[in-house]
């Protein structure tokens, strides 16, 4: 199961409404694009982590983990800043190394941000509030039918994997691929096959075309709101001063 | 592989977004327009969503021992057109973000356009134009697939390239950085996902 | 009188033979009908067409000849009468995931009486009240996808509880569950059976059928055999034809000379 | 000696649970050795551990504690091991369609024999050798996607044949099949037990483990317990703790005081 999904819907945060954990980390995202660094930024990253390692509890070496995601692309994004080849060797560009760091700098806060909201809020409830917003019908069943079957699928492509691993169907590159390309093949045929079948289902219960369901909220807390606010702009205060 | 949360500077992060809305807006237009025409419709273009974001969720052997992964957005293309595809795209870069710490919000835009709709509308051009001077199916697709990958990488070359020029030397030769840097993933593993599109549309066309 | 009624059904798929023959008649002929408050068990083999006559009965596959009857009048392919029909009866399919769609199990669970274009309160009210009948209401806020086999089988029989049918089918409940899993399943459909509710379920489980049912179907050869199930399950010839076994019960039963139903019986 | 074994074996999931539990273990302290020719059930209840102990055995899932072994030799985790277990364990899964990929029935069969690297009358050898005892030899060059349920299941168990496992694990290998489908299954499995392949059956079908095994394996709470058939199946308190029904045999073999197996017998 996905690791992310599981800390979203078991943590202290988990019932807050959408709209407040939205406010939140929307902000100091926001906030993480405009703040200069570093103090602004290692306060957004130190807010996001005291939200959820010490108020929500989300597992700690999970969201490490999920902090450090990036780190892949970050090396390979900042390396040609850094990085100037010149007569065929490698340089450091000093001008570089200045952009590189302030953008790593920007980064790791705004990964903190949407990190924390991933954590803390189950993409359920996410997509309840799109459809709450205004969403067009069509597209929030949409959005909704391509969550649902992701869950279902990502076991079947699991499982496939598994069943071309235990004849050996990994053992050479060109078996590899073969095997890589028959598997998603498959896979697509069930996604099909499934899909069809939803449809039927979901025609038992209603019209073809029909997708309304129950979109419930929790009622937003003044009180939470008038606090998030505070946060926000201390950290952009704080950001901006120093 | 898609720019990072926060990588991209506040006034290129804005400007994307409003360069890939007009293609996502259009696509979700087309979107409704299908669904309302053919309720079946709805469920199947999350096949495809949901599709897109399993092949992208997993991680190809051993190419290069990089995290790349295929963006998926091939064969899709293919099926449904692009105007479709940039609002897929839009949805599984969402579901990205939020369950794999994948590419970013405030990078959506910039990922939308490469993987969404730059991708897209090579891919299914060049489908187009082999299919007309008659090249066979397989062959068609392959190129389709092999474009929508790489051209995903080099717009976001382009991309990076644009935030970060060199003060030195310029925005060409940062695009030359950026794109020989991804140049020794992105091609192998390009071929490697056409290649897989091809077996799936070969198995798909059996079935 | 019979709430749902199918009568002279005829049915046919196209299929791939090695014969080559393109089109395969599933049901030819067949007359069923459901009186309110019957609990029947629909049993066949492998392809004997039980899916395809729970699929026809609910509107889902369109009769070649025939006609499908609900509460003695006409059931034709267009929307009121697919509304009439949906209100009254309800299928649950084999495999849950084909059935769930939504993101959380209170979003599915809602579907069919959103739909109805009930009131919020009235939707939030029936959602509840199917939910606890199943005694799942702990996993009103949950992810389907991070259910196992058994909350999700429940989780789509909600679905269709909420409707309010008057009509329920369903396809292999039982399947893929532990016997005590299966036995709660069943539990809970005792009280629908107070309620007046119709009850026909597919299996090919003829000890299940035993155990349960009042009245058996089976189906074998595209044609329908039907009485009641203590009768039904005791022919032999019969049995064999459709690609079934002997329940338990009913070889027990007449060799100790009195009515059992489960091996505790013995 | 035992051809495959597993000792202090201890595995755990991350799941989602009411009570908020991060991580479930599933199996602790578990020792299971099977030896050449053994005919096993393995029983427990939907989420006992079944499938998660059969995926230990093959080496899909890792231990966090405790070995596996081959041959009395440690299975690690490299390339080398992994081929020198799959040449000897093989695994069919319960649905057919995530283990069935290729486009003609002979394609997927061959599969495994051609990853091997055997010459190609090797593979044909082995690939008619396989469909013939399942006596699905006219099947060959259909597509599988277009055969019955009964007939994939067929296929999955002979591209699993193919490989001439030694030891051979089944995952519910008759769910979904209707009495005499399964029991035909049953049958085509009777050539390999003659043939000395060891058969280890996951299943909550306790009527099925009385009539075909020979040593019962019950999982609950994480603990296994093994023993003759006949005498495990018999232990009601053993049973009712893993979810599972008291077969019928039992039951009526202890009123009538002789072995009965099927309900012909009685």
């Amino acid at each position: 199961m996905n690791p992310l999904e599981l800390a979203a819907s078991h943590n202290r945060w988990t019932n807050l409404p959408v709209a407040e954990k939205l406010l939140l980390f929307g902000g100091l995202l926001v906030a993480a694009l405009l703040v200069p660094p570093p103090v602004g930024h290692l306060v957004i990253l130190a807010v996001c982590c005291l939200c959820a390692l010490a108020l929500a509890r989300v597992p700690v070496r999970l969201y490490l983990a999920a902090l450090l995601a990036p780190v892949a692309f970050l090396a390979v994004g900042a390396g040609p800043l850094v990085l100037d080849l010149v007569n065929w060797r490698l340089v450091v560009d000093p001008a570089g190394v200045d952009t590189a760091w302030r953008t790593v700098s920007r980064a790791i806060a705004a990964t903190a941000a949407t990190i924390t909201l991933a954590c803390t809020t189950p993409v359920a409830d996410l997509l309840a509030a799109g459809r709450r917003a205004g969403l067009p019908a069509p597209l929030a069943h949409l959005v909704d039918t391509t969550y649902r079957l992701i869950g279902v699928l990502i076991d079947s492509a699991r499982t496939l994997r598994h069943s071309h691993d235990l004849r050996l169907g990994h053992r050479t590159s060109r078996a590899a691929i073969l095997s890589l390309g028959t598997q998603f093949a498959s896979v697509f045929v069930l996604a099909v096959r499934r899909a069809r079948a939803i449809d039927d289902a979901m025609s038992l219960r209603a019209e073809r075309g029909q997708t309304a369901v129950l979109a419930a909220a929790a009622p937003v807390s003044a009180v939470h709101v008038v606090v998030i606010c505070l946060v926000l702009v201390s950290v952009a205060t704080v950001g901006v001063l120093t | 592989m898609h720019i990072a949360e926060g990588f991209l500077p506040s006034v290129h992060a804005v400007a994307w977004t409003a360069v890939a809305a007009p293609f996502v807006i259009h696509g979700a237009r087309e979107v409704i327009k299908t669904v309302r025409r053919t309720p079946e419709a709805g469920v199947l273009l999350g096949v495809v969503g949901a599709f897109t974001f399993v092949m992208s969720a997993i991680k190809l052997p051993s190419v290069t021992g990089s995290s790349s992964h295929p963006t998926g957005t091939g064969l899709g293309t293919i099926i449904f057109r692009p105007p479709v595809m940039a609002f897929i795209a839009t949805v599984v870069l969402i579901f990205q973000a939020l369950l794999l710490a994948h590419g970013g919000l405030t990078t959506l835009g910039a990922n939308v356009f490469s993987m969404g709709v730059a991708g897209p509308w090579v891919a299914y051009g060049a489908f187009v134009l082999c299919r007309r001077v008659a090249v066979p199916l397989l062959g068609a697709v392959f190129v389709a697939a092999f474009l929508a990958d790489l051209v995903t990488y080099l717009v976001t070359s382009a991309q990076l390239a644009l935030a970060f020029p060199s003060a030195e030397h310029g925005v060409w030769y940062s695009m030359s950085e950026f794109l020989a840097v991804f140049a020794i993933t992105q091609i192998p593993l390009a071929i490697v996902e056409a290649l897989i599109v091809v077996v799936i549309v070969s198995v798909l066309l059996r079935i | 009188m019979s709430v749902l009624s199918l009568r002279g059904a005829r049915f046919s798929y196209r299929r791939v033979d090695p014969s080559g023959a393109r089109s395969q008649t599933v049901l030819d002929g067949v007359d069923l009908m459901i009186p309110a408050g019957a609990t029947m068990a629909l049993l066949g083999g492998n392809g004997s067409g039980k899916t395809t006559l729970l699929r026809l009965l609910v509107g889902l596959n369109r009769l070649e000849v025939g006609e499908l009857q609900l509460d003695g009048e006409k059931v034709r392919d267009r929307r009121a009468d697919r509304t009439r029909l949906r209100q009254s009866v309800q299928m649950v399919l084999q495999e849950p995931d084909d059935q769930i769609f939504a993101t959380t199990v209170r979003a599915d669970v809602s579907f069919g009486p959103v739909n109805l274009g009930l009131d919020r309160d009235e939707v939030a009210r029936r959602v509840d009240g199917a939910l606890e009948a199943l005694a799942i209401a702990d996993l009103a806020d949950r992810v389907p996808h991070h259910l196992s086999f058994g909350q999700r089988k429940k989780v789509a029989l909600a679905g269709a509880l909420a409707m309010r049918p008057r009509v329920l089918l369903l396809d292999e409940p039982t399947a893929g569950l532990d016997p005590y899993s299966g036995a709660e399943l069943l539990e809970a459909l005792e009280a629908l059976r107070g309620g007046g509710t119709a009850i026909l379920m597919a299996t090919h489980d003829v000890d299940l059928a035993w155990a349960w049912a009042e009245e058996a179907v089976v189906l074998s050869g595209g044609a329908l055999t039907r009485g009641p199930a203590h009768q039904v399950l005791r022919d032999e010839a019969l049995l064999a034809a459709a690609r079934l076994a002997t329940p338990w019960g009913a070889a027990v039963s007449d060799r100790l000379g009195r009515t059992i139903t489960r091996p505790e019986e013995v």
